[in-house]
């Protein structure tokens, strides 16, 4: 019916990932490990109020989000990429926070970090990375120098009417957004063969004439490479790229959810296959490019950043109630300031 | 599970000797739904996570197994399918249950919601009945991430062709529910998630209303019928009009009122829309001053709409404008600071205190 | 990456439309062109609002609706499927009434007719349809009695969320349903080429696992064909089928459009390609199916048939108001009948 | 198309002897689209049929050809899809000026309206402000189809985050727009579409009101700040309340009421949200007697938040609750029923004498 689009292979910056650059992914990945684990017992011990675990989706996470150019692209996450947030640099105190019910959106900067405001609605940010990406365009920066739109979604999300509209005007208008699936098994009790008809995230893009990559998500280099190229693809103007990373949430969708309910360990166990994060260890041991010290080190360090960022996260004290009205707006309403002012009265006395 | 207590002001009731049973909201809303399915062979449930979940709220937990894969079952994730497969299933004689999982996320089905289902019978004439009961888990409390502690009764209320109605107790949940979902008409069933684990009386084999908890059991309290507005408690001086979660607030409130002598109705509104005018207007007409409490955003919500019904019928007696004590025109915060949001017994008062002392000119 | 899914061939109805059939298609057909351009004649004189004239789709909506079982199946039109309606035997002036401002839906029993109201909102039913489709695999027919419903709509529509929702909707939960797009070329002024990325809706099929048909549109006996074995794979319990009737808005988008200003008359010309009554007339002369004197009855029979219809349109008085609360509800709210009681005191003086 | 007439009244405006045009609401919104593109680089306009047919309505019409398929472009047909680029657009640091094509449409956004556009600011804290303003051919009174005469105005005005117009004439709908689009904040502008080719002076050197058409102007119309509401007739007896097309329909009723001695003072309110309450007080605090009209359905009406408003303020001096005069709690009607339906000269006379003739008690 159709040909299947081909992905323009015009990766500038081809060069095999470095020893250096292999070992600082794991590293990552360590951190990432570290800190979820981290956070779900801060979630136990009442530190904070829930979190969404992404055990599992570290290599998905990291490969990707390590892909990302600082200077010129942009990530529109939803609230399970904390690993993509590490990978960036992101000030995590700022990030967890969204966690410990500071701020919906979080408290870092999404504009010097790059990565946009926490995203609670499922595929609620998907167009919004089309518009950027179609900005770029209208910047008129000349092909090759176009900042990429990343934008993460789940299999789930993949069901949301917003994914296809954003995958049919991204293709119209040939913007440069990269959509990057974590195809992750579930969608909280929903298994993907309920949820994705076809079976495949990548194979709907075909539809719309976009270049889609289907890759082994618990594979980091694999997940780094697939999305190098589609960064590469996308800022040489050809379009769009939509990257499905198979991998599997080995945790529960959110400390609220109970798994046992909807699978069996063994089901657990036998779908989530190997981890990725240990994979990976296995890999640098036997090409000889990290040794057990370089992986202690790795776990000390990651160790050492959650003590920080928890210390971070308990200091955080509640925002003050009067932000609830400064931040509405950029130039308040009189009817906003008053309420605030009742406020004021009514709840600080004063 | 439930354990049962004894109540004499039930003797009336079908049962003879009735048994009012102690559950939590979540406990009679499943077991309303239990009752549906088994009385309704046309009745379906479904929405994300319902089927082998059981939902998240567990509502509708067990059902499934116990009533099968075709009765309750797993939608994709996408709210606009499942309320747009609703009005079809519909129209071919079922009686859908949909489930929204949680207030925000109606908005992406709003079109399906406005638009298809509340206008399907008046299109069509009445040869396409939309007999579709939507839960919604509703209203904030719990901590929860954004979107998930929203308000959308002022909306839904506006749309002609919906019918909207809000439990505040276990009790009200059983029968409005099972209500709800033996009539021919849309019905947004909006449930105070915040109190979805508060225990109550409930007494299945009578509507007649019972009082919300044993700690707000004056005797006076009384019911009236299942589609109007309930006196969750009697008092001379003030109406308090609530619903949802915000009802058991203002029954505290009362309490500590009561304490320096101002003694409070408190009506719980129940249905949305149609709103019960009668009952603000019998109220009021006594009492003479009345504060409406929600935590809907002030502007546009219902309070003003509530307010503007008793303004209309009690002009002539009213002592005070009548006071709106809700949340602000601001998102829905996150939880550090949703009880500053949320209207608190504080500003409950504040808004009593103005009533109380307003003098004209 | 998936294989293409294909159309069960089990038209248990197979049998080639016989030359009293083809005759028939064509009387319809032309009974079709004939009321629409007299609607449009109707609309300049005053006698209706406005009108969707359907002018160049004549085979694709006779011959996919000559396909529908009455007894059974059910239609979900938008509002410009009258060619799909007389098909299917429709009250005209029922059908009509709509663009005389007489009532949205149309004034037709759509539960006799098994034709759903008249849609305004694109896409709106097509989740309708899904949903329907469901129902009978709940209702518990046995396989090959099914009843099948068939959604139309066009590929502006196919933009819409609801689409993608309604696909993936009905192919995991295998609704027998056929999705009939009528890829016009136009939605109002966006031509197919800035509206479908990758050109054919019929491609975004395989995406999900359905089985497709790209058929000319313009060609009756093709679209017929095409829709009867959609029918049968459906009513066989196979799940959905896509199919995407190629063919030509010649008209304007309604009577309040003038696509002079987004196309020319040559332009026209050119993409419409052949007239599908002159192309199926030239056929069934060619193939000694029908003469002249067969032509000529059925533009009698067409005019006679407009000249009823006009008079019902003329002679349809407004709707009483009360209707406006009356048919609001099955259950009418007090609320409701006070404004009612308002309205009639204050409206008609009583 | 448009010709010039002096009026004595703009000679404070910038321009020295000013230069008032009549012209439609069509061209005065066209021309400020032409000189919003022409100031802001990062401004574009797009949506469905936006471009090279210049919209339905022809409010872009010409601006593609004029500015380039850059700034002025056709989308598919996703009002989703629209507005969810049009935030990412916004976070580029562009100022979108999406179209829906009628109010109906809206509905398939509104999540996105809701959730994203009219939170994204809060949620990052300020730092991804939304300068949205987003166009909306608005209700009813020109015999369309199903979903194409829809007010939407108590809706958006309840959603936080979101500021609400309206205009009502030729003049105001020029400088309305071009105020909106220089905010950095979301605007919903609800252009009255049954009035796009009523004619009325423009004066586009000042914002300083004029009346709606000559046959109003007694000389003693005046306007404010823009951000305000705008007295559109003055009057002692009676305060009328509307905006968008009703606003012309209440100076006709004004009209007419004064040939029985009324005499009526019409507030065209323009800001939905954030609504001008001190106008409100202004004008009801003199008159004492308020009437507000709108078309969209009465329950949960944004009537409701003018009469509480006005309520509030005024309640010691009003002579009679305020009276709501709008379109009824059913869908839309088709064409023939739309007159019936929509708030006419006699439905508004009913109910200033209902409030001209309120007794107490
Ligand atoms: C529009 C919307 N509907 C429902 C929800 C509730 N919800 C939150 S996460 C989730 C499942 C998402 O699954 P998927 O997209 O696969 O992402 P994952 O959680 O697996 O990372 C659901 C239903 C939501 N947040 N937004
Ligand atoms: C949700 C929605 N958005 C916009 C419109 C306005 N509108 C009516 S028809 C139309 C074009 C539809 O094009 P297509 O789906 O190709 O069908 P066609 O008109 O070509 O038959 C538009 C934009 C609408 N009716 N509904
Ligand atoms: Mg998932
Ligand atoms: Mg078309």
């Amino acid at each position: 019916m159709t040909t299947e689009p081909v992905l323009a292979a015009v990766d500038d910056d081809a060069a095999p990932l470095t020893h250096h650059q292999l070992r600082e992914l794991y590293t990552l990945m360590a951190a990432v490990r570290h800190l979820d684990t981290a956070a779900v017992a801060w979630q136990r011990q009442g530190i904070i109020p829930g979190y969404a675990p992404e055990l599992g989706q570290e290599a998905a996470q990291v490969g990707s989000g390590y892909a990302v150019d600082r200077s010129r692209d942009f990530v529109f996450p939803t609230y399970r990429e904390m690993g993509v947030a590490r990978a960036m640099g992101l000030d995590m105190v700022g990030y967890m926070s969204t966690h410990k019910a500071t701020w919906h959106g979080g408290m870092y900067n999404p504009l010097e970090s790059r990565f946009a405001p926490i995203q609670a609605v499922v595929a609620g940010s998907v167009l919004h990375a089309v518009g950027w990406a179609h900005g770029q365009t209208l910047s008129g920066k000349a092909s090759g120098h176009h900042g990429v739109a990343i934008t993460y979604f789940g299999d789930g999300a993949s069901s949301q009417g917003d994914v296809h509209e954003a995958m049919n005007f991204a293709a119209v208008m040939k913007a440069p957004v990269v959509f990057f699936i974590q195809n992750n098994g579930w969608a909280i009790s929903v298994p993907t063969d309920r949820q994705v008809a076809g079976g495949s995230v990548a194979a709907r893009a075909a539809g719309y004439g976009i270049p889609s990559l289907q890759v082994d998500g618990n594979d980091v280099v694999a997940v780094h490479e697939a999305t190098r190229s589609a960064f590469a693809h996308c800022r040489a103007g050809n379009g769009p790229v939509v990257i499905e990373a198979m991998t599997y949430r080995r945790g529960p969708h959110s400390t609220a959810d109970d798994p046992g309910r909807y699978r069996t360990l063994e089901e657990e166990r036998l779908d989530a296959g190997q981890d990725p994060l240990e994979r990976f260890k296995q890999r640098l041991l036997a090409e000889g490019i990290a040794d057990e010290a370089f992986f202690a080190e790795a776990q000390r360090k990651a160790e050492e950043e959650e003590e920080a960022i928890r210390t971070g996260i308990e200091e955080l004290g509640p925002r003050p109630g009067a932000e609830m009205f400064s931040l509405v707006f950029q130039e308040p309403t009189p009817a906003l300031q008053s309420q605030a002012t009742a406020w004021r009265e009514e709840s600080e006395h004063v | 599970m439930s354990e049962t207590i004894t109540d004499p002001r039930s003797a009336d009731s079908n049962a003879g000797a009735a048994a009012v049973q102690q559950m939590s909201m979540q406990q009679a809303l499943n077991r309303a739904l239990d009752e549906i399915l088994a009385d309704n062979p046309k009745a379906v449930i479904f929405g994300e996570d319902c089927g082998r979940l059981g939902g998240v709220f567990r509502i509708t937990d067990g059902l499934q197994a116990k009533h099968g894969e075709d009765r309750v079952f797993d939608t994709p994730l996408a709210e606009s399918g499942i309320l747009g497969m609703s009005v079809g299933l519909a129209m071919a004689g079922f009686h859908p249950i949909p489930e929204v999982q949680f207030d925000g996320f109606a908005y992406p089905a709003i079109n399906q919601i406005v638009c298809q289902i509340a206008r399907m019978n008046y299109r069509s004439r009445g040869t396409l009945p939309m007999p579709i009961t939507l839960r919604v888990p509703s209203f904030g409390g719990i901590r929860a991430p954004e979107h998930h502690g929203e308000s959308l009764e002022a909306l839904f209320a506006h749309v002609p062709g919906l019918k909207v109605v809000s439990p505040s107790n276990p009790h009200d949940a059983y029968h409005l529910l099972k209500y709800a979902a033996t009539r021919p008409d849309p019905v947004i069933f909006m449930e105070p998630k915040s109190r979805y684990w508060q225990k109550g009386p409930v007494d299945v084999t009578s509507a007649a209303a019972i009082p919300v908890t044993a700690a707000h059991d004056d005797g006076t309290a009384h019911g009236g019928s299942l589609t109007g507005a309930r006196v969750a408690r009697e008092g001379r001086h003030l109406t308090l009009v609530a619903w949802g979660a915000m009802v058991a607030r203002c029954l505290q409130v009362a309490e500590l009122a009561a304490e320096d002598g101002i003694d409070i109705e408190v009506l719980d509104l129940r249905w949305l829309k149609p709103i019960d005018a009668d009952a603000l207007a019998r109220s009021v007409g006594k009492t003479r001053r009345a504060v409406v409490v929600h935590e809907a955003p002030l502007t546009s919500g219902l309070g003003a709409e509530v307010a503007q019904l008793i303004t209309q019928s009690c002009f002539a007696t009213l002592k005070a404008p009548v006071e709106r004590v809700t949340g602000f025109d601001v998102p829905y915060p996150s939880g550090d600071l949703e009880d500053e949001y949320i209207p608190n017994i504080d500003r409950i008062l504040f808004g009593i205190q103005r009533v109380l002392e307003y003098r004209r000119g």
